[in-house]
């Protein structure tokens, strides 16, 4: 097992690089904000902003992660997640269902697209991009008739709660993502369902000639992600008081930048959940930390494209230079 | 059966008014032209309303779409005048009048509503900071209301000691890229004596600035949005919102399509104008005798 | 060549109803019948031989008990009743097993996951792991003589390794039925005769073995029973008593073949030296490898797997880097820089991975053919394409390499039979005219008429000047050559030539 | 050569449906709207309204169709849109420039835009997804840079009428649609580059293997769709007379749904130029359609979504059924 020739120093930090460059980038964007505004940035209390404003992108970026594992794509979550809090919303207001009810109804019927996606996709077989565009258009339509484009207002203090509350000083919106990123990570990764996901995503035709079941393991993952989307919608609500019809548009690009930039992450090119955390945070503490200290938007747009090339270029750049790169 | 083909204007038959949304979540713009709606129909005319989504290629192809669909009159709202250049001309060459809500005169609108109306609540602020102190000012720049919002706010501001950070919200996404610019800027601006105040371009940000607010637990922060809508005249209620602009924009939608049809009857009896509006600020010391002269807005 | 013993004597009187029994089976793909009215029996107990030319349609009547296909009409009697496998877990569910023509394993995984996978019951959600080694898949792994790690990630194994991983998957089932297409194409010699030592014992142990081969040594071999295909037909039923080569040969091919016999090369004539390595290293998988190659060669490169012939041919072509060593094409300087620069010096390599390396299954015959070449597709005058000038040229390769194109050669390539796939893409560089062409085991799932064929070919483009380097596992096919150089452990370990290239000879050589 | 039992009738309509779903589908709409309001539909006027309004989204889509057949994805053409369509504008009223120059400008800056999007992709080896993501995020800073994020109105007629101007009746944007159409029909099916990047997106180790150019086709890819959104960029600003930040965002999506519902033309999930048409006839023709009959925002949302749904489902479930997908 000897090292090739050009082996030494350069090697070793290469290595390190193509495995860790993009938690690389992550740590530098925590020290370089960190010492711009130590006193507002590394507070504990921003700190906790921090977490609190990553909870919705790491759950729904997170249910994402299944079906980009899968090797399917989904672009109908934005609208799963603005509808849930519609609905939830709805039903509290206008219905006068209880808190618990209506959120359980706003997941049921997450759980409902989820099936319809899954099921045009792996059944259907039509291609996950245009299905799931499809069912967003659908969606969009149904989120109009419900709430006639019009937002509706919270007026129940106890469902604001589940944004507001506070767990020994942590965030209820907090709590809730770990504990969905533990149950996702758990699934994804110690029971059969999550390892039938990775092989159907690596190779669909050798999983479904082993015999694994393909398309119920897709359906499963459509109805994961929709079923995150709706805990995000659930929380967003509760979070801006009000059920909006485009509350969760602005999730849809963002969630797919975390769950890319995650799959950088150690495993090459791999979708994984710790990676899809990591991806969430350089996200939300891009936001976080350009805001305070108060870039301009053209700034902003500029810093946080650029992280996004950076956090993967390197890793990538670093494995092609060691020529791990499988082609 | 109900079109009618293009030309058959003015033959007595029921006139149509050609509506193009901005967008159909847009419920404040979407209230001024059902202002004009509702008048339109109580003079017997029928409407059709077409949904721009927040497309300013698709609001031109919208009026193009009506146009030949056979309409009388058209009113847009939001989208710049100046944006509508392949839409007016349309018009222009089928010599159907068109009114903008929000939008401004250009390129041959003849009519708008002047929903910027920024000087009083920018004044507000002002006067609620005491002329001093740190704020937080969030736009939108595309749209043109919010330009000359922002611009009004400028001018209000100039040779005051506040501190203005101006940021960019995005839409859509309006209250979620509010409330993170907010706390962001929170977290710099802890409060400190001087007074710390949020300027929202118009309500659905400002519904975001009082989520942050909430979320930072900051009872210190002043914060403002204007046009009124319902949602923000309930966080002004629950005192999560410090006051908001109303602009009654359905009584502008309803003058503007009494123009367009006075142009109808004689298109030398009314000249190309702006109209303003009727405007309150609205705060905690009046919400609750205004919604109750406005049960629409609960 | 050992007497198996087999079970062959009392296999299928035995068992009253047999394990599965086909009904005029027909399976058409739009105007192509893939299988007309197909009748066979399948016995628990018995090896049965598939044999046929390409596209005969064996592989599809083992797609069909896998559930991948769909019979059109007829049906599918298991243990007497008439059934339908709707799917392929369907198919797992009945007790079938199978080790299909193509590789298919998931390549993030390791080998022991690839080779659990799909074996795993229970609940879908309950926890547990699939990490580590399985002890079941380790057993497998040990009877079928896997050496390499089964922790390593499939796609960090060779071609080769992969294909023994395949083979592991599908004997780690406790199965009624196996049904082995072209299993031993991509193994050695040892190998080879380890699996149809499994298959043998498989047999004994009551299991029914399908088995497909191009290689009739084989069939003759371990088969109790053989049926021949010919054009989707069942051509020719044999039983153990009347399993002969001749027999065999005639019922694929429909005629006596003759074999073509090597033209002897007088060293005095031989051209001169085309291309030189001479002591090429690189990495772990090559260190020393020299060869000498001459005008109008057929140089065989003979090694057990993992020998680093295919490294050393993938490093002539420039798809990978190599250490130190020397190059010399036409007496000039060769270092190659990348593939393109390999290609503009005339160089060309058929990969042994047809599906993974070389296929575009989804795009046309005609694409696949000109994918090298299609700057000689053009108008005289016009930098454009005509398609015309393509799609006859397309016809004519066909032609030539007796590829069995029945939808036309804008059908998608993925719907040849696998030999017809590997002839498009010998057909693809021969088309190139390359001055140096490198063929890494180019008869692989080929027939036997077939490949008469192909190296008919083969010699008469090398009679115009272009030398040829044959990889190949099986060394009877490099008798064809007229040197062949061995490698063991990444270096060259001696050459023959004239008469004594034997297989025995070659052998020795390897294990020395 | 037997047919099968259940052939006759019903296999033949099945087949057809395979290859022709898509555009039964197409038929049936303009059927339909010309049945609902013949006058104004089906009125010359209408259809020619309806070829210009698809102008655009043809000329993009189709430049997004080379990407998509090379087996990559490009999230930041519709920046290019809005970045060429603002360059444009503000040369000629701020710079004074020519309008000649202006677009000349305009295209130049798409062509670095897809030069840069190519080499991140196919030599640093990022991800297209991420790295289109990254640089369109980058080029809205640039665009907030240029305008302030502010329009910036045409004065000058001359700009305006390249979005005006008729020839026999037939309108400016449509002419240069066919002629960019055209072209890219041409480049792909004819030429060296065209066989190339359908070989890449077929199998990239493969092509890479047979001697393809893997890397500067996948860089002239990407600099085609740049290319194609610019030119739709000028039409844009030319037709609503003034550069925005945000003209193009509407495309993103409308892009992709045009260029998926191709992929179902008549070859099964490969992408194509006449398929991409199809697509954007679906497209155009469903939002002209209902707005013509003066649906309501929820209707247009649930019908367009419907229509992508089904013209897609209709010839995979054929497809199916006759047991042709390729799995
Ligand atoms: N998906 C498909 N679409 C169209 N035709 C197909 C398809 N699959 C197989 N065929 C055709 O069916 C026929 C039988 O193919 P099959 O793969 O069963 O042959 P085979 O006997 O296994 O040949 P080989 O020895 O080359 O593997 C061939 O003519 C082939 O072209
Ligand atoms: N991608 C890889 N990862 C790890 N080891 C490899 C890889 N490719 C080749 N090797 C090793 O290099 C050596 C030579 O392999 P190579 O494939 O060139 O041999 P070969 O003689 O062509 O055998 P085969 O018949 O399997 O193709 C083997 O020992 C193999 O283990
Ligand atoms: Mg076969
Ligand atoms: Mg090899």
């Amino acid at each position: 097992m000897t090292l090739p020739t050009y082996a030494g120093a350069g090697h070793r930090i290469l290595s390190f690089l193509a495995r860790y460059g993009t938690l690389v980038v992550l740590a530098l964007m925590i020290i370089g904000f960190g010492a711009a505004s130590p006193a507002a940035f590394l507070s504990e209390r921003n700190l906790i902003n921090v977490l609190n404003q990553s909870a919705l992108l790491a759950i729904v970026s997170g249910g994402l992660t299944y079906v980009l594992v899968a090797g399917q794509f989904d672009l109908s979550f934005a609208n799963v997640i603005s509808l849930s809090g519609i609905l939830s919303v709805g039903l509290i207001e206008r219905s006068g269902w209880p808190i618990a009810g209506a959120i359980a109804a706003a997941l049921a019927v997450a759980v409902v697209v989820g099936l319809a996606n899954g099921f045009l996709v792996a059944y259907v077989r039509v291609n996950a991009i245009v299905a799931t565009l499809g069912t967003s258009t659908v969606l969009l339509g149904v989120n109009f008739i419900y709430s006639n484009g019009a937002p509706i207002t919270v007026s129940a203090g106890g469902f604001t709660n589940i944004a507001r509350d506070r767990i020994l000083g942590i965030p209820a919106p907090v709590l809730i993502m770990a504990a969905v990123l533990l149950v996702l990570w758990v699934a994804l990764n110690r029971t059969l369902l999550g390892h039938h996901l990775q092989a159907i995503g690596s190779n669909p035709a050798a999983a479904r000639l082993a015999g694994v079941g393909v398309g119920r393991a897709t359906v499963a993952a459509f109805v994961v992600v929709g079923v995150c989307a709706a805990i995000g919608g659930v929380i967003l609500s509760a979070r801006i008081g009000s059920g909006m019809v485009t509350a969760g548009d602005g999730f849809l690009l963002s969630a797919f930048a975390a769950s890319f930039l995650g799959a950088s992450v150690v495993r090459d090119g791999q979708f994984h959940i710790v990676g899809t955390i990591v991806g969430v945070l350089i996200v939300s503490i891009a936001a976080n930390g350009l805001a305070i200290m108060g870039a301009q938007s053209y700034a902003q747009y500029l810093v946080q494209g650029l992280i996004l090339l950076i956090a993967v270029a390197l890793s990538t750049t670093s494995r092609r230079i060691l020529g791990q790169q499988v082609s | 059966s109900t079109d009618g083909p293009a030309g058959n204007r003015g033959d007595g038959g029921a006139r149509t008014l050609g509506i193009v949304q901005f967008s159909g979540d847009d419920v404040y713009s979407n209230s001024a032209l059902n202002g004009a709606a509702k008048y339109a129909e109580s003079q017997g005319w029928k409407t059709i309303t077409v949904d721009a989504k927040g497309s300013v290629d698709g609001a031109n192809a919208a009026m193009e779409n009506l146009i030949t669909r056979g309409v009388d009159a058209l009113l847009v709202s939001v989208f710049p005048s100046s944006a509508l250049s392949s839409g007016a001309a349309s018009a222009a060459e089928a010599q159907i009048p068109v009114a903008n809500w929000g939008g401004g005169l250009g390129n041959g609108v003849k009519f708008a509503a002047d929903t910027a109306l920024g000087d009083e609540i920018a004044r507000r602020v002002v006067e609620d900071m005491m002329g001093h102190g740190d704020l937080l000012a969030l736009g939108y720049r595309p749209g043109l209301p919010c330009q000359n919002r922002e611009a009004a706010l400028d001018k209000v501001l100039a040779g005051t000691e506040v501190k203005v950070t101006k940021q960019q919200i995005t839409i859509p996404g309006a209250a979620t890229s509010a409330s993170e610019a907010t706390l962001g800027w929170l977290a710099s601006h802890q409060p400190q004596g001087q007074p710390i105040a949020v300027w929202a371009c118009f309500d659905d940000p400002a519904t975001g600035v009082a989520s942050a607010l909430r979320q930072a637990g900051r009872n210190d922060v002043l914060s403002y949005g204007l046009n009124g809508t319902a949602p923000a005249l309930e966080l002004v209620r629950k005192g999560e919102l410090t006051a908001t602009l109303w602009i009654d924009g359905p009584a502008q939608g309803q003058d503007l399509a009494k123009l367009l049809m006075q142009h109808l009857k004689d298109p030398t009896s009314v000249k190309s104008q702006v109209i303003g509006g009727t405007t309150k600020v609205i705060d905690r010391s009046n919400v609750e005798s205004f919604l109750a002269e406005h049960p629409e807005l609960r | 060549m050992t007497q198996l013993e087999g079970g062959s004597a009392h296999a299928g009187q035995t068992s009253p109803t047999p394990l599965i029994q086909t009904r005029g089976i027909a399976k058409t793909y739009g105007a192509i019948a893939a299988l007309k009215g197909v009748d066979v029996t399948f016995n628990r107990g018995e090896v049965h031989g598939l044999v046929g030319a390409n596209g005969a349609g064996k592989s599809t009547l083992v797609r069909m008990l896998a559930g991948l296909e769909q019979p059109d009409s007829g049906q599918i009697l298991i243990r007497g009743k008439s059934t339908e496998i709707s799917s392929a877990v369907r198919a797992s569910g009945l007790g079938f097993a199978f080790i299909h023509q193509e590789l298919n394993l998931v390549g993030a995984f390791t080998a022991s996951q690839n080779i659990m996978l799909g074996s795993h019951r229970g609940s879908a959600i309950a926890l547990r792991r699939t990490d580590g080694i399985d002890p079941r898949a380790r057993e497998v792994a040990h009877r079928i003589g896997i050496d390499f790690p089964l922790d390593r990630p499939v796609s960090q194994l060779t071609v080769h390794q992969q294909w023994l991983v395949s083979i592991a998957r599908a004997l780690v089932h406790d199965c009624e039925l196996i049904a082995m297409d072209e299993p031993t194409a991509s193994l050695d010699a040892d190998e080879s005769a380890r699996l149809l030592k499994v298959a043998r014992d498989l047999a004994n142990q009551g299991v029914a073995v399908l088995f497909i081969s191009h290689r009739l040594d084989e069939i003759l071999q371990i088969c109790d029973r053989v049926t021949a295909f010919r054009n989707g037909s069942v051509s020719m039923a044999i039983t153990r008593a009347d399993i002969t080569r001749e027999a065999i040969v005639e019922a694929i091919v429909g005629h006596e073949l003759v074999s073509p016999r090597r033209e002897e090369a007088p060293p005095s004539q031989r051209g001169r030296v085309v291309l030189e390595v001479d002591g090429l290293r690189a990495g772990r998988t090559l260190n020393g490898a020299s060869l000498r190659l001459h005008e109008g060669e057929l140089l065989g490169v003979a090694g057990l797997v993992g020998s680093g012939r295919t490294e050393l041919a993938r490093t002539i072509f420039g798809a990978d880097g190599y250490d130190t060593g020397r190059m010399t094409l036409f007496g000039r300087d060769y270092v190659p820089r990348s593939i393109r620069d390999a290609i503009r010096n005339s160089i060309a390599y058929v990969s042994e991975e047809r599906r993974a390396e070389a296929l575009f299954l989804d795009l046309p015959i005609t694409s696949n053919l000109h994918v090298a070449t299609w700057a000689k597709r053009r108008f005289k005058r016009l930098p454009l394409i005509s398609t015309r000038k393509a799609e006859s040229d397309a016809r004519r390769i066909c032609r030539e390499l007796g590829i069995v194109v029945r939808g036309g050669t804008r059908k998608p390539v993925g719907a040849l039979s696998g030999g017809n796939q590997q002839k498009v893409v010998i057909g693809r560089w021969l088309e190139a005219q390359p001055r140096v062409l490198l063929l890494d085991e180019p008869t692989r799932g080929v027939d036997i008429g077939a490949r008469a064929e192909i190296y008919a070919r083969i010699r008469d483009i090398a009679r115009s000047g272009m030398s040829v380097i044959v990889i190949s596992s099986e060394f009877e096919e490099l008798l064809e050559c007229d040197r062949v150089v061995i490698m063991s452990g990444g270096s060259t370990k001696g050459e023959l030539s004239g008469d004594e290239i034997t297989v025995k000879e070659m052998l020795r050589l390897c294990y020395s």
